[in-house]
């Protein structure tokens, strides 16, 4: 039976929908490839040709639900995956998808030669996860261990076509792989499972994806009517953010995510002015993603070293980070404070009262005097007994205006406590090479660097193995960024890592919700990352865009970058 | 040679003057003399006295701005046989006059060729505007130009560069190029200065040589007697802007009436008479003291007087006049009458 | 070296100077500029700016050097004050053969041989005052130091025939007549006892030219300098000149006291130069003697006499034999194989 | 050729070619304009310190302001005194436009002062012309009102006052980097050219390889080789450096030319023929004659120069916060894009004193080559 | 002239090779490299990454690479683009041509525009028009080209939004089009999204390039041999177009060679503001990125079209020169 889309995805009523029509929208950058094994930046267009996996997640109440599968069984150790194919799904040339399509997928993204982004994923904790073939219409995937995560695998894990990939592996193996479907490659050879697949690629200006003729054949509305509603999706390409607003206003695209408050002034501005006809959601939600300060926390044992590692400093630099202006003035007044890892859009998992170190200033000098630092030099600068200058260097990268206004404000309000923080802008690719332990000889020579996370577990949106983990292990640390001394230096590292990995193991969602609590409550107090404030999201589109979700469920997690809030299958055009 | 033929070109009180920043300058300042049909006139001076801003003035090519032609006319006898004053003449009447009637040739045979076309298109160039033919008939001219001109394998010259010429074959070229369209009056404004002697002779000899062809008039400017002795039936001196002396030219060189036409006479070595015999002390050449004063700055009477040894008082006081000596020859000195028997007892 | 044909006669192939002492003897003197082509830029050809030039000047001398454009002169007279190094031969100066000497040995020598030059716009640096021009040589040689330099300097001027006052001055405030005076004070600012005058009046208007002309011929005198006076106009040289040295295409082709060479010419080129020569006197009517053609180049010299292709007195035997210079008269050089004409 | 006799009763006085060059300059209208619109840039430079009301980073945290309009100044108030002064302001950020909305508070209403000392506030603290170290300001009013001449910028600061300190790098930059291009250009022209042969042809080559490298690219990966804790405005000047480092090959070229052709001009055979030595030759007559070009080239490629540093700022290598130059502070207009245009075009004044500066060495550049050139003397 | 080509094509070998090299070390020099972005994600290990450093070569010495690019450059393989798993020939055909398209419309524009301009200005020196032209070109010399193109961008949507003139607000093509158009269709189209930004990008060459001819003219209409074109009778337009422009011309002609790859450089902001898919979005992300053969291959061939540049200047000279003959 074909899959039916649930009406409450949209806010149309299946009867106004027209069908056909062209949707345009825009990507900052130049697509590079347009094979998945390949890709490795965001968004790329084999993710937006790709139907989806065996599970999907309702955008509307976050539950799963099988999708590329009929039916599913999980063992009772919550590590096997038993899925029914759904009969009668195509590839855009027609062929049937089938188990072994994802056997194929699983045998190259696992592959270490192919070296595709997605290898890393096919592994929990180092332990790889295997999938196989009951029969053609069965797949099992066997889990090393009970993981919450596992879900959000199974929503990625998407099928790939065996009849173009596997006789190109068998006789070239992963090289030939790899020079598959390149962005040159005719459209007509390229196979997917997505709505649309794709018609015409012009460099570096637009890519044009029409309709995939079989895809209604097992999609298909809360009226039964075959999707997609449109004929074609128009990719343009603008890789400048104010050159993408002008395309926007002068109506050349439909929709498009305003990123600050100025191009949201004069989105709306154009909006009131009629000059261009359409919806605005300001502050639809807080952004998925997080700016904080991470100190220098090696056992290199400096006076520096020694001073970050003492929480009390990080306490203190906590109450000098004036968080509401940075809203205010670095962010326009869109936007809120942070105070944990959690990003602010997982509303339900933000841990109250992880603000006990919000701005106070007063607090912090008390904070630093009992850390000896108690009188300040002639040039106002706190000075210890030793007579140590409380001075330090904060590195954030050029490109980034956002974090260096934070850095901005968190200069100035440090220099009225006394403290003399120093700036310094740097390329992003030099500042990632001095988190890295590895490239500094295992010596890494910061003092403070503003940086931020993203992306994340939706089942569990703690930071994860990389970001906590403290002892190189293999499958993390490297992001470990204020410890790189490979070894865990703290008790709170071990115990945030303990409650992390009884938290992915754990399937009720309350008690899931408790730990992270509790993960939460640890990272307020001890502040290893000193975490600033986040942006929200706005979406804008034209009036002949329809199909977007209720108001309810726009939000930076359930919005494509490509296409805003909405799915773009139940995507329509209004004429 | 007989000197009976009408008058050609008239100037009559031309002046011409340049505004400067430091103020105007009076580069021609009333200046009058006529020629006649084939016949030579030399204009000598030295430098800055005039000369070429005369000349370009006949022509109408003085620069405007800076230049302008403040007053007198230059009557003019066309080959259509009409007078007409060039002074007035439209700019289009003028072109039409110019490489027509009247051509010139220049001092500089280096720079005076556009470098970039070769010399058989720049002779042409003239024939197509003025005689009315093609390109291809106006090369044929060309060629027979330059061979006219004595530029031996002239068909193969006729397609070359300037740069590819030397100097005394440029100035053929630009010869060549002034007498394309038979001109009445041929203006020569120093052509040999930049020459050396042996070229310097071969040209002359080949002005000559064309006058006598053509029956042209030619108006020859230098400031080298001797070229002067060689060319010239007439001759008229300049000194600051103003004709000092005008006359024939064996007058001229046999009995001066201008002081400054004297000191010129004197001061030039004259070749093969006063060369200098070893042992015996050498003579020295009669030197005119002093500088050639600054146009801008002339003095008010005879420009010629603070260099002068035979200035009085009244020579300081107003320009003197041009007076009439006699035989058609002239000269702007109140003590012109003086002089026979000064000249006397300098030689002496 | 070529067979000539009245070997006999050629005693000394280096001219001696008229009477007295030698003070400078050029030897075999050579200068050719290498020109460069092909694909490394490598040497194809030589322009043959001075070739094989030999003579000598006697102390107190003056010697005119003569020819048309293009013939050498130039570089001849740097050549001898290597100021252009030369390519070949030697110059010897009072009894030392200054072309073997290194570079600052050469400085002092310096101080006894100057020059002055044709162009009195650009022998002149527009950025230094008349006391400086004049003052950078005592600067460099260290002469007349303090007080007494200015006083050596108001002098110099004096001597050349401006005002002291004119010290402070900048070259582009002079007439060209002046600032030759200047460049010959510049000259004499070392107290040279040899001076190469590059063609000193030919820029100058004709009646400046007679001033200057008359203000060398003055300081020869009283100073007792020897001079190499360059022209190319045979009037003025004849007239200053003890000796001429007449040049064609780099090589000499007469040298010959000044009246002797103009009332008895020996060499065809010599002949024609004279005869090219307008005379101002509109009463005499001579007879030219019209030389046909350029002078050739001197990258391709004619082989043989350089001057036959111009010659109406060539033979055959002209374009094989380079004519050597000898003395056909006392005192009276000559380098043209035929003794039976002229 | 002109032969005049310097009449001595009317030049008393003997002109040098520079006073010459000088009173040439003099006569052109528009170099005399550029010159006294550059005086007045440099001297806002100079003074910059005096005539900012505020401090380069002077902002709140607390009574936050961002794109503050310029500041209504009202000359005559309700008891009908005479004199300067501004009312409070009210800001809040309209969530239906999106835009700061700034009302006056008629209730708080504070004098415009002048001349007045600014104890104890360290931001305020300039060293007059340099070094004397005080707070005197020309206008400035008291808390709780501010004085936005030319409105403020998202943190609030005063862009007038940004716009004055700006001026001290914006102007020096042009001509630190030209003075760095014209040494370096001299130095390795004058070697080609002197010596010749060997070093010649490898610094002429060199010239050539850089001009062949886009500049661009060699400036943002040069600049990413810099220690990261150097100090910013020393990093920006270190940025000059490079530019000076790819720049000179183009005055080399020229100097190398000029070196070979002065060296065989008269004046310098004379001097060989004295006896000058090598280093005088080049000291006293060859490098004084490469002086016209020179000064030309300086004059021209300090707008060259000034413009160059906005595009830095464009790209987002060039002055870094809380430093600002002209060319960061329209760097921060462009980046609001059309916001900037429809709804603070204040933020715009940078680019004007940009053009004003350009135009003004353009100005005194031309009239500079006018004077130099004596053919084109008037 | 053959001889001379050779010659000079020799010698483009050191220069080339220097550049090359230079560019190489200095990408190199820079801290990171295209693999330190991935480090950064949380989802690739470690490992991963170097796995993928020994497979892109970047563990080999500097030196090292660098050969093994020559030895790939010389036979015509430009390496491979690391973000697009592509040959860099094939990455860089496009914005290469693109560049190209604007710097060619340019360069015409520049000519097309600066002569008239200069040679109406040294006809007429001090006229109205010229103090007009004098004044624009002042004025263009002092905006920032992106800034002004900022001004541009906003005056054209102002106009579009309130007249509804449609006019190609950035772009290389225009999205409304069907996909089938006949050629010269799209080339129009192409055109006219070109026009702003070749116009914006030569706005300051013209301004420079008209007044240094304006000077050149009125020099050369001061020359000797235009006096003797005068003499003849030859009339004004053609003593101007004929004898004074030629040689006039020269200079711009020698300046001819700089001009392509100065452009293309120049062109870069422009580029981006405009969302023109030219070579500097390319070399900018590829900076970003550290896609060194992309990098490489930039370099290459500006200083191939500089070396080149020179070159077809230098023979076009002795085309438009006589005196100069080459050998
Ligand atoms: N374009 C001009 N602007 C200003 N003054 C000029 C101009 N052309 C000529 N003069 C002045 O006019 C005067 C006469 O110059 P002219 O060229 O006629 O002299 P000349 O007798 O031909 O001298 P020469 O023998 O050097 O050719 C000079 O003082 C000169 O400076
Ligand atoms: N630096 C040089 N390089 C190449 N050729 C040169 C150089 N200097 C002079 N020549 C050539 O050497 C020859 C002699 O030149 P030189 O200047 O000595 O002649 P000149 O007799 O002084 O002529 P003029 O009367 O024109 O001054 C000429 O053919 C000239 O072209
Ligand atoms: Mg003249
Ligand atoms: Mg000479």
């Amino acid at each position: 039976a074909p899959f039916v889309y649930p009406a409450s995805w949209t806010t149309n009523k299946p009867a106004e929908v027209q069908t056909g029509g062209t949707l345009r929208t825009v990507n900052l950058q130049d697509f590079k490839t347009l094979n998945p094994f390949v890709s490795k930046e965001s968004p790329n267009l084999p993710a937006y040709m790709s139907a989806g996996g065996l599970l999907g997640q309702d955008p509307i109440t976050d539950e799963y639900y099988p999708y590329m599968a009929s039916s599913y069984t999980q063992s009772a150790d919550k590590k096997t995956f038993t899925f029914n194919v759904r009969p009668g799904m195509k590839w855009s040339d027609g062929k049937p998808i089938t188990a072994d399509d994802w056997v194929t997928s699983y045998t190259l993204y696992s592959n270490k030669d192919i070296g595709s982004n997605g290898y890393d994923s096919f592994f929990i904790n180092d332990q790889p996860i295997k999938v196989s073939k009951v029969d053609s219409d069965t797949v099992k995937v066997v889990f090393p261990k009970a993981d919450v995560t596992a879900l959000e695998f199974l929503t990625g894990f998407e099928p790939e076509p065996t009849h173009v990939f596997m006789p190109v592996f068998k006789s070239k193996g992963a090289e030939g792989i790899k020079n598959m479907w390149t962005i040159s490659t005719d459209p007509k050879d390229i196979v997917v499972s997505g709505s649309f697949m794709l018609d015409r690629y012009q460099r570096g200006e637009r890519a044009l994806l029409k309709k995939n003729p079989y895809f209604g054949e097992w999609n298909k509305d809360s009226a039964g009517k075959a999707l997609p509603y449109l004929d074609s999706v128009q990719i343009n390409v603008v890789p400048d953010a104010n050159a993408q607003l002008t395309q926007f206003l002068a109506g050349n695209i439909d929709v498009y995510a305003p990123d600050n408050r100025d191009k949201l002034a004069q989105v709306k501005a154009a909006m009131d002015a009629k000059k261009i006809n359409g919806v605005l959601i300001p502050n639809a939600s807080g952004r998925a993603s997080s700016d904080f300060v991470v100190f220098n926390m090696d056992d290199s044992a400096t006076f520096k070293t020694k001073l970050f590692s003492n929480p009390k400093f990080r306490q203190a630099f906590s109450m000098i980070v004036n968080r509401d202006a940075m809203v205010d003035l670095t962010l326009g007044g869109l936007g809120q404070p942070t105070y944990t890892g959690v990003y602010p859009v997982f509303k339900d998992w933000l841990a109250t009262g992880a603000d006990k170190y919000k701005f106070n200033p007063a607090g912090a000098i008390k904070l630093l005097n009992e850390l000896g630092f108690t009188k300040k030099g002639p040039d106002g600068i706190l000075v210890d007994k030793a007579g140590n200058k409380l001075e330090f260097t904060l590195i954030t990268n050029a490109e980034n205006v956002r974090r260096q206004g934070f850095a901005k404000i968190i200069q100035d309000e440090a220099k009225k406590v006394g403290m003399k923080v120093n700036t310094s802008f740097i390329a992003f690719n030099q500042m990632t090479d001095m988190l890295d332990a590895k490239s500094n000889f295992g010596r890494r020579n910061f003092d403070a660097i503003l940086i931020g996370l993203t992306n994340g577990s939706r089942v569990f949106p703690i930071s994860g193995p990389n970001v906590i983990e403290c002892s190189g292990l293999a499958d993390g640390g490297n992001l470990h960024m204020f410890n790189q001394s490979n070894k865990c230096r703290f008790p709170f590292e071990t115990q945030t890592i303990n409650l992390y990995w009884k938290g992915r193991a754990e399937f009720n969602l309350a008690a899931r919700k408790a730990i992270a609590n509790q993960i939460q409550r640890i990272e307020a107090e001890q502040q290893p990352y000193v975490q600033l404030a986040a942006q929200t999201v706005h979406y804008a589109w034209t009036d002949r865009t329809q199909g977007e979700f209720p108001r309810s469920a726009i939000s930076s997690l359930t919005a494509s970058t490509l296409y805003g809030p909405r799915v773009i299958d139940l995507t329509w055009i209004k004429r | 040679m007989t000197h009976q033929g009408e008058v050609l070109l008239a100037v009559n009180g031309l002046k011409t003057y340049f505004s400067t920043d430091e103020g105007v300058v009076k580069s021609v300042d009333g200046v009058t003399f006529h020629i006649k049909k084939g016949e030579t006139l030399a204009v000598v001076g030295e430098s800055g006295s005039g000369k070429s801003v005369t000349s370009l003035s006949i022509m109408r090519l003085i620069p405007m701005p800076p230049g302008k032609i403040v007053e007198g006319e230059v009557l003019f006898t066309g080959k259509d046989g009409v007078q007409k004053d060039i002074v007035k003449l439209s700019e289009a009447e003028m072109r039409k006059i110019r490489g027509n009637d009247i051509s010139m040739i220049f001092q500089e045979p280096m720079t005076s060729l556009n470098p970039v076309y070769t010399v058989g298109d720049q002779i042409a160039e003239a024939v197509i505007l003025h005689q009315g033919k093609n390109k291809k008939e106006a090369m044929g001219v060309a060629t027979d130009m330059l061979r006219f001109v004595g530029i031996p394998a002239p068909e193969k010259r006729v397609n070359e560069y300037p740069h590819q010429m030397s100097g005394g074959m440029r100035q053929r070229v630009m010869i060549a190029m002034a007498l394309s369209c038979n001109p009445a009056l041929l203006i020569a404004d120093e052509p040999t200065t930049a020459l050396d002697v042996t070229i310097q002779a071969q040209i002359l000899d080949l002005m000559r040589k064309l006058q006598r062809d053509i029956g042209m008039s030619i108006l020859f400017i230098t400031h080298n007697l001797g070229v002067v002795a060689e060319m010239a039936d007439r001759v008229v001196v300049m000194y600051g802007g103003r004709v000092v002396e005008e006359g024939d030219v064996v007058e001229i060189f046999k009995a001066p009436r201008h002081p400054y036409t004297m000191g010129l006479l004197n001061s030039i070595p004259r070749p093969g008479e006063n060369a200098h015999v070893a042992g015996q002390p050498k003579q020295r050449l009669e030197a005119i003291p002093g500088n050639v004063p600054n146009p801008l700055n002339l003095p008010r009477g005879c420009s010629f007087e603070p260099r002068c040894k035979f200035a009085v008082e009244a020579c300081r006081e107003a320009v003197p006049p041009l007076f009439d000596t006699g035989g058609g020859h002239t000269a702007r000195c109140i003590r012109w009458q003086e002089f026979e028997q000064v000249q006397q007892e300098v030689t002496a | 070296m070529t067979t000539t044909i009245a070997t006999a006669e050629t005693s000394d192939r280096r001219v001696m100077p008229a009477a007295g002492e030698t003070l400078l003897d050029v030897q075999n003197l050579e200068k050719f500029f290498p020109i460069r082509g092909g694909l490394l830029s490598r040497v194809v050809g030589n322009v043959k700016a001075v070739n094989d030039v030999s003579f000598r000047l006697g102390r107190g001398e003056v010697v005119g050097l003569v020819g048309e454009s293009g013939s050498g002169k130039t570089t001849a007279g740097r050549a001898i004050l290597r100021l252009i190094e030369p390519t070949g031969g030697q110059v010897i100066f009072n009894g030392t053969d200054i072309t073997k000497l290194g570079k600052s040995q050469m400085r002092d020598y310096r101080r006894e041989m100057q020059i002055i030059f044709q162009d009195p716009f650009a022998s002149l640096n527009p950025r230094m005052t008349v006391s400086d021009i004049i003052g950078e040589a005592m600067q460099i040689h260290n002469l007349n130091p303090g007080k007494q330099r200015v006083e050596r300097i108001a002098e110099l001027l004096e001597k050349v025939g401006l005002r002291p006052e004119h010290m402070r001055r900048y070259p582009h405030e002079f007439s060209g007549g002046q600032r030759q005076r200047i460049g010959i004070a510049r000259a004499l600012a070392v107290d040279p006892s040899f001076i190469v005058a590059d063609e000193p009046v030919s820029a100058l208007d004709v009646s400046i030219q007679a001033q200057v002309v008359n203000l060398l011929q003055d300081l020869q005198e009283e100073l007792g300098l020897t001079v190499l006076f360059i022209a190319h106009d045979l009037a003025v040289v004849e007239y200053i000149c003890d000796r001429i040295i007449v040049m064609y295409l780099g090589r000499i082709m007469e040298i010959a006291p000044s009246r002797e060479l103009n009332n008895n010419p020996k060499h065809p080129y010599t002949e024609a130069l004279l005869s090219a020569a307008p005379v101002p006197d509109p009463t005499v009517k001579r007879q030219r003697i019209i030389l046909e053609g350029d002078i050739p180049s001197p990258i391709n010299p004619p082989s043989g006499c350089v001057f036959r292709t111009r010659c109406r007195y060539a033979i055959d035997d002209c374009a094989k034999i380079v004519p050597e210079l000898r003395e056909v008269a006392p005192n009276h050089f000559k380098a043209c194989i035929r003794d039976d004409i002229l | 050729m002109t032969t005049t006799a310097p009449t001595t009763a009317r030049k008393s006085r003997s002109q040098s070619q520079w006073s010459i060059v000088w009173s040439q300059f003099k006569r052109n209208p528009l170099a005399r304009a550029g010159l006294i619109l550059l005086g007045l840039l440099y001297l806002m430079a100079l003074l910059a310190g005096f005539l900012a009301p505020y401090g380069l980073t002077e902002y709140s945290t607390s009574d936050r302001i961002s794109w503050a309009p310029p500041t209504p100044i009202h000359w005559r108030d309700a008891q009908g005194n005479f004199g300067p002064y501004v009312y409070g302001i009210k800001r809040d950020i309209d969530m239906e436009t999106f835009r700061d909305k700034y009302v006056e508070d008629t209730s708080v209403t504070c004098p415009v002062k002048f001349f007045q000392t600014h104890p104890g506030m360290e931001n305020r603290t300039y060293r007059f012309l340099g070094f004397i170290p005080t707070s005197l300001k020309l206008f400035s009013v008291d808390a709780p009102c501010k004085l936005y001449l030319w409105g403020s910028d998202s943190y609030g600061r005063d862009q007038f006052s940004r716009v004055m300190y700006g001026s001290q790098i914006s102007l020096s930059i042009g001509i630190i980097a030209s003075v760095l291009t014209v040494i370096l250009g001299l130095i390795m022209g004058g070697i080609a050219g002197y010596f010749r042969g060997v070093a010649d042809t490898v610094i002429m080559r060199l010239v050539e390889v850089l001009s062949a490298i886009p500049e661009l690219f060699l400036l943002i990966t040069l600049r990413a080789l810099f220690p990261i804790n150097s100090d910013p405005i020393l990093v920006f000047y270190l940025v000059i450096g490079i530019l000076s480092l790819i720049g000179w090959g183009g005055l080399a070229r020229i100097v190398r030319g000029q070196i070979l052709s002065v060296r065989e001009l008269d004046y310098v055979q004379a001097a060989t023929a004295l006896g000058a030595s090598d280093s005088r030759i080049i000291g006293k007559h060859l490098l004084p004659s490469t002086a016209t070009y020179i000064i030309i080239y300086l004059s021209l490629a300090i707008p060259g120069f000034i413009l160059g540093e906005s595009g830095l700022s464009f790209i987002g290598i060039g002055i870094v916060e809380p430093f600002a130059s002209w060319g960061s502070l329209l760097g921060v207009a462009q980046a609001g894009g059309f916001e900037s245009i429809d709804a603070r075009p204040w933020t715009l004044i940078p680019g004007v004193f940009i053009v004003l500066a350009v135009l003004g060495w353009q100005f005194v550049g031309d009239g500079l080559r006018d004077a130099f050139d004596p053919r084109r003397r008037r | 002239m053959l001889p001379y080509i050779f010659r000079r094509v020799l010698q483009f070998i050191p220069t080339f090779l220097l550049a090359t090299l230079l560019a190489f070390f200095i990408v190199q020099l820079a801290p990171g490299d295209f693999l330190s972005q991935l480090k950064e994600n949380p989802s690739v290990r470690p490992e991963t990454v170097e796995r993928l450093r020994r497979e892109f070569g970047l563990d080999q010495p500097i030196i090292v690479q660098y050969f093994y690019w020559l030895k790939n450059f010389l036979t015509g393989n430009l390496g491979q683009s690391f973000q697009y798993k592509r040959p860099v020939t094939e990455v860089i055909g496009g914005p290469f041509v693109n560049s190209l398209i604007l710097v060619l419309i340019g360069t015409i524009l520049h000519y097309v525009v600066s002569i008239p301009i200069g040679v109406y200005s040294a006809v007429r020196p001090y006229s109205t028009g010229d103090k007009l032209f004098t004044f624009f070109s002042y004025i263009f010399l002092g905006i920032p080209s992106f800034f002004f193109a900022l001004l541009v961008i906003w005056g054209m949507l102002k106009l579009q939004q309130n007249f509804g003139w449609d006019m190609p607000l950035g772009n290389k093509t225009s999205s409304k089009l069907p996909a089938d158009l006949p050629w010269w269709r799209s080339a129009w189209d192409v055109f006219i999204h070109a026009l702003a930004p070749s116009i914006i990008l030569v706005l300051r060459g013209i301004s420079s390039e008209s007044r240094f001819l304006r000077g050149q003219t009125m020099e050369v209409l001061g020359q000797d041999y235009v006096r003797t074109a005068r003499a003849k009778g030859v009339s004004e337009n053609k003593v101007v177009y004929k004898h004074a422009l030629r040689t006039a011309l020269i200079p711009l002609i020698a300046g001819l060679g700089g001009l392509l790859p100065a452009l293309i450089g120049g062109a870069g902001f422009l580029e981006v503001v405009f969302n023109w898919p030219g070579l500097t979005p390319l070399n900018l992300t590829a900076l970003y990125n550290q896609d060194i053969y992309i990098l490489q291959a930039v370099t290459a061939i500006s200083t191939l079209l500089y070396l080149l540049g020179n070159l077809v200047s230098d023979l076009l000279l002795s085309v438009i020169d006589p005196r100069i003959r080459y050998h």
